[in-house]
Parts: structure tokens; sequence; C-alpha cells
């Protein structure tokens, strides 16, 4: 990795509404040119420290800075940030032009240069031929175009997303991302985006940041969160996981070969790191598993019983329960959609050990 | 079907509209039809327009035109734009804000004579305001403030009495605007002034609006203010129309009905102009 | 940091509530303390220059206003009025509030507009000749002449804060009834009273106060003899210009409007402010 | 919108042709007064437009309520309200006016034998003692005066002393010269302003004949010097909103001389509403005095008591009981003369009004050429 300049770094940022605690001790830095996402459920302050960044909530403690510069009692007219809403907030009574236009007047920008660089960012985003209208006349997806041409317009320094796809249907949704990211790696800005759509999050990011209850709980490119996630909510959140509980019972920390008992037998695990106590979480995700119709491992092969089976078209999960010791646990599994298995059925499964991930939670 | 949803909806409607209509068209008829000439109680119904002549030739009803037009007009404007700031101010409910608005509001529960009475009560040679200024030291002797030849008293309590009302339009609208919209115009680099001017105004402006007319109209056909509180050397239009009516035996009717008819044409090419202007105000400072 | 920006914030909105306090005082408690102060005058004491406050409170003007003056006429006129015009108008006014709440039909935005007209006539612009159409029309009664004018200029009221109820109600609980069988009484009963009944109590309140309000037309077609509490407020301001009487006249006007209102304000709490003066 | 007009027409029709059936009653003249008495009090009420201290008249007139058990309304109106209502009614069988106060001068502007019932002086027991012609009207029997009024100057002896008080026209200009805005008088709303506006017009322009109530541009035109004379001390006087307006703010001690009414000053301090410090007198150059008149429109419901009402309001002790509460000039000759404001002296001060409606075209110059201009 080059050395980047810091285009947006916060530092120990925490806020409070009331006695609600809303950031708490947030610390994070995102290069230049970088798209780091925001992702965590609703509620996990993840909207305000977008706003803290773009400086609609001051800070309570702790500091941003953009582009090297201290934020602090700075006004957000003043910041060189632009935000794409989830309500999109057009000027409802400025057309598709001035709308796009809005932050360059603002910027004293000379009317033919204003000119231009409308009808730059409108062709890029596909609105040239919408921008007589007004905001009320165009499509959802329409609108959110407009909102990204107009923050793009103002070319910020940090550009920051809440939840723009939110409004949109399902197919319009990928389709706005794909072209978001394109912009983005196109034009090189360095944008925040906030979502709590994992999918989207995975996609689209080169950082993610998943946050609960105002603290940050794990930030890295979106394959080492996926691969490795650190706690059972981030496990669960990304994705779907197994998530159970397991006792360590032989360790060889050189091959990274672990012994452990979890709640459907024994099982080896591979890990590169070691366990941080001797019970403890671990994970595995249901596409990692295998029917052993497929292949003929013998290492970590289980039996279960079908309790449920989802068809999903070319996926199908299955629902599991071990077939010796807890009863009460189920596990999921994924498998291609054309498997020739019944509910009440019986299978074995095989799953890697590498596949299996140890968390760093420790079963209290 | 529509049809007869329509024809069923209009039968419902015409025992509210029906007295609307006629009742409004003969006031309105009968008042045009005076002026000229006809429903004359004192002579032959014929058209005529003697009274037209009669009334647009006296100095005193282009002093009464006048009068009432420019204290409608600065009662209109200064009501919004006490409102206004107002509004802005109580856009978001914070501790105390409910009391506040309930204390605006509350001029709109005295009624107009009352509160009339209650000022000239307060500025009298004798009340409140002068035993203050004279016991505080700020003058010598009382001050005459009664009845003021600038009708400063009678704007004063048109707009104590209006700018309520200005209020309850205005802030409904300003309420409207979403946060985002406005944090979205200062994350673009808008400062308060651009986005008050950008943003605030033309978004409120039909409220706006809607406020000057109202209270320009109500302004310009007052009588009990100008009665009670306002200068006795001029007249306010409908304070003249009446006395038109009263001091000119059966010819008052007809001179009285071009009184009346001038003040409906004030009360609507009036607002309409002032309604106007503000659009044009608000326009040329959006850019 | 933010500790002090939010003190400050705290104590800019404590200014600002005082200063609103200090507004309020001057321009509406002091005045009304005045009021009640001047109608305390004692009838054989006057409040006289050089004296700064009056020599002898009693309650006797109120006695004396109440036993001699025209008042008690006059409120039970109001009242009578008042109580026949908000009646006559929502019955008049209920099913033309049911058509524009509940139904869609051509010509729906203008109907609206034209309901309004009534309050965009000036008042002593309608009084004056809706007085010349009665002595035209050989109409004597004052009364009358009255309830008819009241009526007809409150009905745009009226007419909109019922629109505003009737809108709301569910078309899916009425429909629901239907569906189980109700009666169209029933249906009433159940899907459109609980909804429109603050609105119709409110309604009635409103069209209630303004009536006892308007002046205009009890001034002019009421004249000489319909007397309201206004018109012997107007009399008590202008000809017969007694201060204490005055004082004492604007109170009992005042005040028993002021709490009918609070009641409307609080049947209405949910809807919109500007409906409930409908001047909006 | 005519067959609008109809409608409502009928509408309102109906109603009043149900009311409007009731016979004539007897005539009054065939009866004699003990006749008339009892029917007066078959008829029970009489309804009196009466357009000033109608309160006050109220607590009068339970006297006569007491004697013969016939109950008096007095509405609110106000003087021009009352003539307009009378004018309205004249073509309906039975007006809701029984009696109606008038002006002096007022029954020169029409024809009372046309409106009013009467003549009332041979039905009055006393009629004959009494004063039909008053402020240059003679209407000829039809209402006898029961209101003798004077104006003049009221002054506030708390703010300025009996001799620095203007007598004569120079001396008003000299006092208004050293007081700015100490003089008070209305010019709507009552008769004591009007009255200072007439007698400066009648002591400046001489060669006019005040006794004629025609009007003419010409004769109007005569005035100019009057108009002058009132624009050169425009910062001396304050134009106040009626009588009583006058009357408040002398005794606030806003003005030191107003125009006033001698009975309107005289009732207010007998009340206790005003400084009993307060005096009046008539300055040389005369002020106005006159009177009021009573009558019966001749579609009057109950002009028997109306009749009864109006031999009691003149009655030689009642006019004496008004001359005390009131301070007004008794209009019955038996009746203790006036224990009024002004002092005797000033009495021969006191002129006619002058002919209306010349007397009111005055009033309108003056706010033509004076105030709104």
């Amino acid at each position: 990795m080059t050395l980047m300049a810091n285009a947006l770094a916060v530092e120990r940022a925490s806020l409070r509404y009331g006695t609600f605690q809303a950031l708490i001790d947030v610390t994070f830095s995102v290069g230049e040119g970088q798209l780091v996402t925001l992702l965590g459920p609703s509620g996990c302050g993840k909207t305000t420290l977008l706003k803290a960044i773009a400086g609609f909530m001051p800070l309570d403690s702790g500091r941003i800075e953009i582009s090297g510069r201290d934020m602090q009692g700075v006004p957000p007219e003043k910041r060189d940030t632009a935000m794409c809403f989830q309500s999109y907030a057009l000027f409802p009574h400025l057309s598709v032009a001035e709308n796009i236009a809005f932050g360059l007047r603002q910027r004293r920008i000379k009317s033919s240069d204003i000119a231009s660089r409308v009808a730059a960012v409108a062709q890029q985003v596909g609105l040239s031929p919408q921008l007589e209208k007004l905001p009320g006349q165009l499509s959802g997806g329409q609108q959110q175009r407009v909102a990204l041409a107009r923050a793009m317009a103002v070319h910020p320094g940090v550009m920051l997303f809440d939840e723009p796809l939110s409004n949109l249907d399902l197919k319009l949704r990928d389709h706005v991302r794909i072209e978001i990211r394109a912009l983005q790696r196109e034009h090189g800005f360095t944008a925040v985006y906030v979502t709590h759509d994992q999918q989207e999050a995975l996609a689209m990011s080169d950082l993610v940041i998943v946050m609960r209850n105002g603290m940050i709980e794990q930030m890295g490119p979106p394959e080492q969160i996926y691969r490795h996630p650190v706690n059972r909510f981030v496990a669960d959140f990304v994705g779907t996981a197994n998530i159970m509980p397991v006792d360590v019972l032989a360790s060889d920390q050189k091959s990274g070969r672990y012994e452990v008992t979890c709640p459907f037998g024994k099982a080896i695990i591979h890990s590169a790191t070691p366990p941080v106590g001797s019970r403890i979480y671990a994970c595995w995700r249901p596409e990692d598993a295998m029917l052993t119709s497929e292949i003929t491992e013998e290492e970590n092969r289980f039996t279960f019983d079908i309790s449920a089976r989802t068809f999903l078209g070319s996926l199908c999960n299955l629902a599991l329960s071990p077939r010796n010791g807890a009863a009460e646990a189920f596990f999921r599994i994924q498998t291609h959609g054309f498997t020739p298995v019944r509910e009440g059925q019986t299978v074995d499964v095989v799953i890697p050990p590498d596949a299996i991930r140890f968390l760093e939670e420790v079963v209290a | 079907m529509t049809n007869n949803q329509t024809l069923k909806a209009y039968l419902l409607l015409l025992p509210g509209l029906l007295p609307i209509i006629a009742f409004m068209s003969l006031v309105v008829g009968m008042a045009v039809s005076q002026s000229i000439g006809f429903f004359n109680f004192s002579g032959a119904d014929q058209f005529s327009i003697q009274s037209w002549r009669e009334i647009l030739s006296q100095d005193q009803f282009w002093r009464a035109f006048l009068y009432s037009a420019r204290t409608a007009t600065l009662s209109a404007i200064l009501s919004v734009l006490l409102a206004y700031p107002i509004a802005l101010w109580l856009r978001r409910p914070f501790p105390g804000s409910d009391l506040i608005s309930a204390m605006i509001k509350a001029p709109i529960l005295v009624h107009g004579l009352v509160a009339a009475f209650l000022f000239v009560n307060f500025i009298s040679f004798q009340g409140f305001l002068n035993v203050a200024l004279v016991n505080l030291g700020f003058t010598a002797s009382p001050m005459r403030m009664q009845n003021d030849t600038y009708a400063i008293g009678v704007v004063i309590l048109q707009v104590w009495k209006n700018m309520p009302f200005a209020f309850l339009i205005i802030v409904g609208s300003v309420r409207a605007i979403g946060d985002d919209i406005l944090d979205a115009a200062r994350g673009l680099g808008a400062g308060w002034l651009a986005r008050l001017r950008r943003i605030i105004l033309p978004l409120t402006l039909r409220s706006l609006q809607a406020a000057l007319v109202l209270i320009f109209i109500v302004a310009a056909g007052d009588y009990s203010f100008q009665a009670v509180a306002g200068p006795t050397s001029v007249n306010s239009l409908a304070q003249f129309m009446v006395r038109t009516q009263a001091d000119n035996g059966a010819n008052g009717w007809n001179e009285a009905a071009v009184v009346a008819v001038m003040l409906m044409g004030l009360s609507l090419f009036g607002s309409l102009i002032v309604a106007g202007l503000t659009q044009l105000a608000v326009r040329r400072m959006r850019r | 940091m933010h500790g002090i920006t939010s003190s400050r914030t705290v104590w800019y909105r404590r200014l600002s509530i005082g200063l609103a306090l200090a507004v309020f005082f001057f321009a509406l408690a002091l005045p009304f303390a005045l009021a009640v102060l001047w109608s305390l005058v004692d009838p054989a004491h006057p409040w006289a220059y050089p004296a700064v406050l009056p020599p002898v409170l009693s309650l006797r003007r109120w006695l004396e206003v109440w036993t001699t003056s025209a008042l008690p006429q006059a409120l039970y006129n109001s009242y009578m009025l008042a109580a026949c015009v908000s009646i006559a108008t929502l019955l008049l006014a209920s099913s033309a509030a049911y058509a524009l709440g509940r139904m869609e039909f051509v010509g729906k935005s203008i109907i609206h507009l034209l309901t309004l007209v009534p309050l965009i006539i000036p008042n002593f612009i309608s009084a004056i000749f809706f007085s010349a159409l009665l002595i035209e029309l050989d109409v004597y009664s004052r009364f009358l002449g009255v309830l008819i004018g009241h009526t007809v200029s409150l009905l745009p009221y009226a007419i909109r804060l019922m629109t505003v109820s009737f809108a709301m109600v569910r078309q899916d609980l009425i429909d629901a009834a239907r569906d189980l069988g109700a009666s169209p009484l029933t249906v009433f009963r159940t899907a459109y009273l609980p909804v429109i009944k603050p609105g119709l109590l409110a309604a009635l309140i409103i069209v209630f106060i303004l009536s006892i309000e308007e002046f205009a037309i009890s001034y002019i077609v009421g004249a000489p003899d319909f007397i309201t509490v206004p018109t012997i407020l107007y009399s008590y301001l202008g000809y017969n210009f007694i201060r204490p009487n005055a004082a004492a006249v604007s109170l009992i006007l005042v005040v028993p409007n002021v709490v009918l209102m609070l009641i409307a304000e609080r049947l209405l709490r949910s809807a919109d402010p500007a409906i409930v003066t409908g001047k909006g | 919108m005519l067959k609008k007009v109809a409608l409502l027409m009928l509408a309102t029709a109906l109603p009043m042709a149900i009311f409007n059936t009731k016979a004539e009653a007897k005539d009054l003249s065939q009866m004699n007064w003990e006749e008339i008495v009892a029917q007066a009090k078959a008829e029970g009420r009489v309804n009196w437009f009466h357009w000033y201290f109608q309160d006050r008249f109220r607590e009068q007139v339970k006297d006569f309520e007491a004697e013969y058990g016939i109950k008096v309304t007095i509405p609110d109106g106000d003087g021009k309200a009352n003539m307009d209502k009378m004018l309205a009614e004249r073509s309906r069988a039975e007006g809701d006016i029984d009696a109606i106060s008038l002006g002096g001068a007022a029954l020169q502007t029409f024809k009372s034998d046309e409106l009013l019932y009467g003549p009332l002086k041979p039905l009055l027991p006393e009629g004959t003692k009494l004063r039909y012609a008053i402020e240059g009207v003679d209407n000829k029997g039809y209402a006898p005066a029961f209101w003798g009024n004077q104006t003049g100057i009221a002054y506030n002896p708390a703010r300025v002393s009996a001799d620095e008080l203007p007598h004569t026209l120079d001396e008003f200009v000299a006092f208004m010269k050293k007081n700015p805005g100490e003089l008070g008088f209305n010019v709507e709303n009552g008769g004591s302003g009007p009255a200072f506006i007439e007698s400066v017009t009648r002591a400046i322009v001489k060669d006019i004949d005040y006794t004629q109530g025609a009007s003419s541009p010409e004769k109007l035109a005569k005035l100019a010097p009057a108009w002058a004379w009132f624009k050169e001390s425009r910062d001396g006087y304050i134009i106040t909103a009626s009588n009583a307006d006058s009357v408040t703010r002398l005794n606030d001690g806003e003005f030191k001389i107003i125009a006033a009414w001698e009975d309107q000053i005289a009732g207010l301090q007998r009340k206790g509403e005003i400084s009993k410090d307060i005096k009046l007198y008539i300055p040389s150059f005369g002020f106005p005095g006159g009177g009021n008149v009573i009558g019966i429109p001749a579609n009057a419901k109950h002009k028997a008591a109306a009749l009864v009402f109006i031999n009691w309001l003149t009655s030689a002790k009642t006019q004496a009981k008004f001359a005390k509460t009131f301070g007004i000039a008794p209009q019955h000759p038996d009746a203790d003369s006036s224990v009024g404001l002004i002092p005797a002296a000033d009495r021969k001060f006191s002129t006619a009004w002058s002919a209306k409606p010349f007397g009111d075209e005055i009033k309108k110059a003056f706010t033509g050429q004076v105030l709104q201009n």
C-alpha cells in the first residue's frame, strides 16, 4: 500500500444527545480517493458520525480533520464536503440545472464556468435532457442522480452519502450503486458512505467500518470483514454466519491447527491467529459447508437432520439440526439450487477446517 | 358514473354554497348597481354616473383612499416582517416554544374594539405610558399620542392584531421545509443569509403572499381601529363610506356605493400588487 | 468546548424567552390589568388629573353597568344570536363540507375558492349593502337581518373546519362497517362521528365566538335597536365614551370568548392551527 | 339576480304577513286623558329611541314605570341611526319606534306632519304650556321640547386659572399661541365642537344670515376667512373624537379648555364620572344653545303609552329633577329654573344654532377646508 495523504481523519470523536451516547471515541482515517462505508444497524451512530463530519452536529470531544485541516468550529457551509441525502433534499423550487448549480453559485464561480460545469456533470450522470425540469417532475432514480450531481459539481474534498439508495427499488439500487462506484473511481473523489445494507457495503467500499452503539466494532477491507469478523455482532451483521461456542481441546500454534468441541461434535480449525481464550466463539459461513454427495472428505464430517429446506432458485438454504448433542441449535448451510435433498432427510456435511474462524470473543 | 357523482356533490354543496353566492352577489350587485344610479332611494332608477363624478372629484375621498391604501400596505408589510423571523425562530420546538407561540396567538382572542380601547387607554394623556415616561424622567410633561396624525397608532393596532395571523400562516410553511433541504444547502456552502434568500423565502413565498393579501384586505377595510384610534383629520375608506351614506340623506346610498366599489377595487388590486411585488422581490433575491 | 456553546445557546434561549415575556407583558398583560383597574374605579370618586392612581376602588361600577346599561340585553342578544347562527351555519355547512371533504367532482377547487368569498369582501361593504337590500325588500326584523348576515359571513369557517374533519374519516373504517352489515346510522356513529366530533364542536364554538365578536353587520344592520356586546362597546368608546364603563364591557366581551376559544383549540389540537382561525 | 331577490322577498314576506295583521286601535284624539292612560296601561310598554345618556335615563324612567306600570325600553342606537330607522320604517304599518328624541332643528329637514303622529299639543294635558319652537324651528305642536342645553367652553381649574381664559376671538388666538394644543374640540360624534366652529365662523363672517337654512356654494364660499383663521391656528387646537372624548381628556388634564355641552359636563359631574372642579363659561362672541324634542312616529305601535310617557317626561316635576341631575335648562315653565354650571352673567351670550342644512354644511366645510386640506 502506498502512503496516501489522509483526506479525512477522525480522532476520538464523542457526541451525546442528552443522556444518549451517540458516538464514543470513534477514530479512523480515510485516504485520498478512497470510498469508506459506515455500516451498522439503525441507531448505531453512523448517520450521526456523517453529520458530525459534515458539521451539522458539533462534537462533544475529539477532532475531525479534512485534508489536514482541523474542522473544530468550522460551520458546514465552510467545510469542503458535500452530502447526498437519503431524502435527496432537492430544492423543489429550483430546476435540475439550478439545483446542480447551487453549490457553484455559493462558491462565487463565474456564471459561464457554472454553465459548463453543470452541463458536464449532468452529462456524466445522464441528466442532460432533464436539466430544465423541476425535481417534482422526475422519477426517484433521476432525483437520486440530481442529488449526486449536485454534490459532485462542487468537487468536494469529501463526498458524504447518507444511505443514498434506500429509497430506490432493488434493481435500480444495484445499477446506481455500480454507477456511483464507477464515478468515484473515475473522478477519484474521497467518499464516506453510510448504509445499513451489508451487501452494498461489501460491494462498493475500499474500507468498511462496522459500527454499533456509537462505537466502531471492526474496520477493514470488505474481504477481511467478511472472512475474519472479530465478534459475533460483525459476523452476524455482515452476511449470514453460523456462530457457535467452542472449547479448545488441543492446539498447535505452529501449524495453526486446533482441535475443538462444538455443538455437533469434535472439529478441527485451521487458524493463522491463536484463539484468545479456551472457551470462545467461532463461526463459519453457510456457503462454506459441503454436502458429502459432492465431496469425500473425512475431516470435520458431521451428520445432520434437515429440518427445513428453502428453495431460492440458483441456491438452496438448508436448516440443519445436529444428529447428536444439542438439539436446540440450528445451523444453516447453502447449496446449489438443484441439490436433491428433502426435509427430514439425514445428510452428512463437511465443514473445511479453514472455513471455521475463531472470533475474538470469549464465551462469558 | 362520474357525472352522477358530480351531480350528487353539487346537490350536497347547495345548502352551504347557495347562501354564500346569493348573498355575496346580491350585496356586491347592490353596491355596483347603486353606484350607477339603480336602487335609488331618492329618485328614479336610471343609469347615471353622477355619483361617480361626485365622489371622484372629492379631495376627501382621495385622501381617504390613499390613507387606507397606505395603512393597509404598511400594516401588511410590518406584520409579515415581524411574524417571519418569529416563525423562523419557532421552526423547531425547544423548551418554552409552546409558551411563546401561545403568547403570540393571544391577540387573536382579543376583539379589535377591545384592543383599540386598551391601546388608547395605554397611550392616553393620563395613561400608563405617559405616567411611566414622566415618572422615569424621560419627558417633562405627558406626550399627546392619541389619534396621532400619521396613524402610527392604527398601524400598531393592525400589526398587533394581525401579526398572529401572519405568524400562523407562515409558520406552517416554514415548518414544512425539511431539515435535510436546509442541511443540503448548508453543505453546499450556503450561509444563513444565502439559505434565507435562496431556499426559505422562495419556498415560503405562497404563504408570505397569503398573509400579505389577508392583512391588506382586513386593514384596507378597517373601520373600528380608525374610528377609535385613528387620526381625526382623515377617514379610512370604510369610515368614509359609512359617513357618506349617513351624511348625505337619500343620495348617500349611491355615493357610498361608489366608495364601496372603490374599496373593493383597492382590496383586490392593492393586495394583488403587494403580492406581486413580493414575488418579484423574492425572485430577485433568489439570484 | 461544546459545554460552553450549549450553555451559551441556553442563555440565548432564556434571554429570548425573557424578551418575549416582556413584550407579552407590555402588549397584553399590562393593558388588561389597566382595564381591570379602570373598571374598578368607584363611580363616586373620579380618577382625574393629577391623581396617578384611582382614589377609591370598588365593584360598584360593575353593578351599575349591569343594572343601568343595556348590557344584559346586549349579552342576551349576542348569545342568543350566536347560538342561532352557529346552529344555522352548521346545518347549512355540513352537507357542503361532506361533499368537499369526501367526494371528487369537477370544479372542486373553484368551489373551494368560492366558499371563501365572504372573507375577502370588506365587512362594512357587506353590512351597508346588505342593509340596503333589506330596505329594498322591506325586511324590518333586525334580528333576522343580522342572523342572515352572520350566518352567511361565517359559513366559510364552518365549511372549512368541517371539510377537514370529513376528509379525516378513514374510508377503510366506513368500508369495514358496511362490510359487517351496519346500517347507515351505525356507519355514521362508528366511522364518522368519532372523527368529525371534535371538528364539529370546534366549528360550533368558533362560529359562536366569531358571531359574538362580529361588529360591522351587527352595527349597521342591527342599528339602532338590536344591540350586541361589540356595538355597545363601540358606543362606549365613541359617542358615550366613559372609560371605566368601556373597561368593564371590554372584559365582559373578551373573557368568555377566551375560555371558549381555549376549549375549541383543545378540540382541534391535532389539527393545523391555521384551521382554527380559519383565516389561513 | 332578480330571481334571487324575488326568492328572498318571498322568504321574508311570509313571516311579515303574519305579524302585520293586527287591527288599528281607536284614535286617541277621541279619548279623554283618563281613557288614554287606561289605553296606555293596556299597551304596557313604550320603546323610546334616544341617543345619549341611555343608561342614566334607564334609571330615571323607573319612576315612570313605577307610577304607570308601563315598561320603557331605551335602545342604545345613535341619533342618526334612530332617524334612519324611522325613515326606513315609514311605509310599515306598525314600526318599532314609539317615541323618538330629535335634535331641536331636526324637524326642519323633513315634514313632521307626514312622519310624526299628532300634533301632540292638543292631546297632552299640559300641551299648551310646552315649547315647540326651538333652535329656530317651529314644529307646529308635533314634538315638545324636553331638554334645553347650552354649549360653551369648559376648563380645568387644575390646569388654568380663570383670568387666563379667552373670551374674544383675539384672546383665543393669543391663548392658542401661548398654549399650543391646550384647546380641544370634536368635529364628529356630537355638537359641542361644531358649536365652537359655528361660533367662530359667525364671529368672523358677519354678512350671512345664519337663520336661513338654505345652502349654496356661494354662501359657503363666503366662509373662507373663518377657515383661514382656523388654518392659521392649526397648531393651537386638537381635534378630539367626540363630545365625551373632549371631556375625558379635559378631566385627564390633557387640555386646559374644550368646547362642551353644559348638560353633559353637569351630568357627568353629578354622576361622579369627572372632577367636580371643571367649570364652564360662554365666550363673549356667543355660543349656540338649543334643545331636543320628542315626538311619536306616525306608525308607532304604542301611541297612548308614548303620549303618557311624553307627558311625564315634560312635566314640571321631571324637568326639575332633570335640571338637578343633568344640569339641563328645564322646558316646563313651572319647573325650577336651571341650576346650571354657566355663570348667569354669561347666559346673554347664548345664540341660536344656525339653521339647517346650512348649519351642517358649516361643519362639513370645516372638515374639507381645514382638517383634510
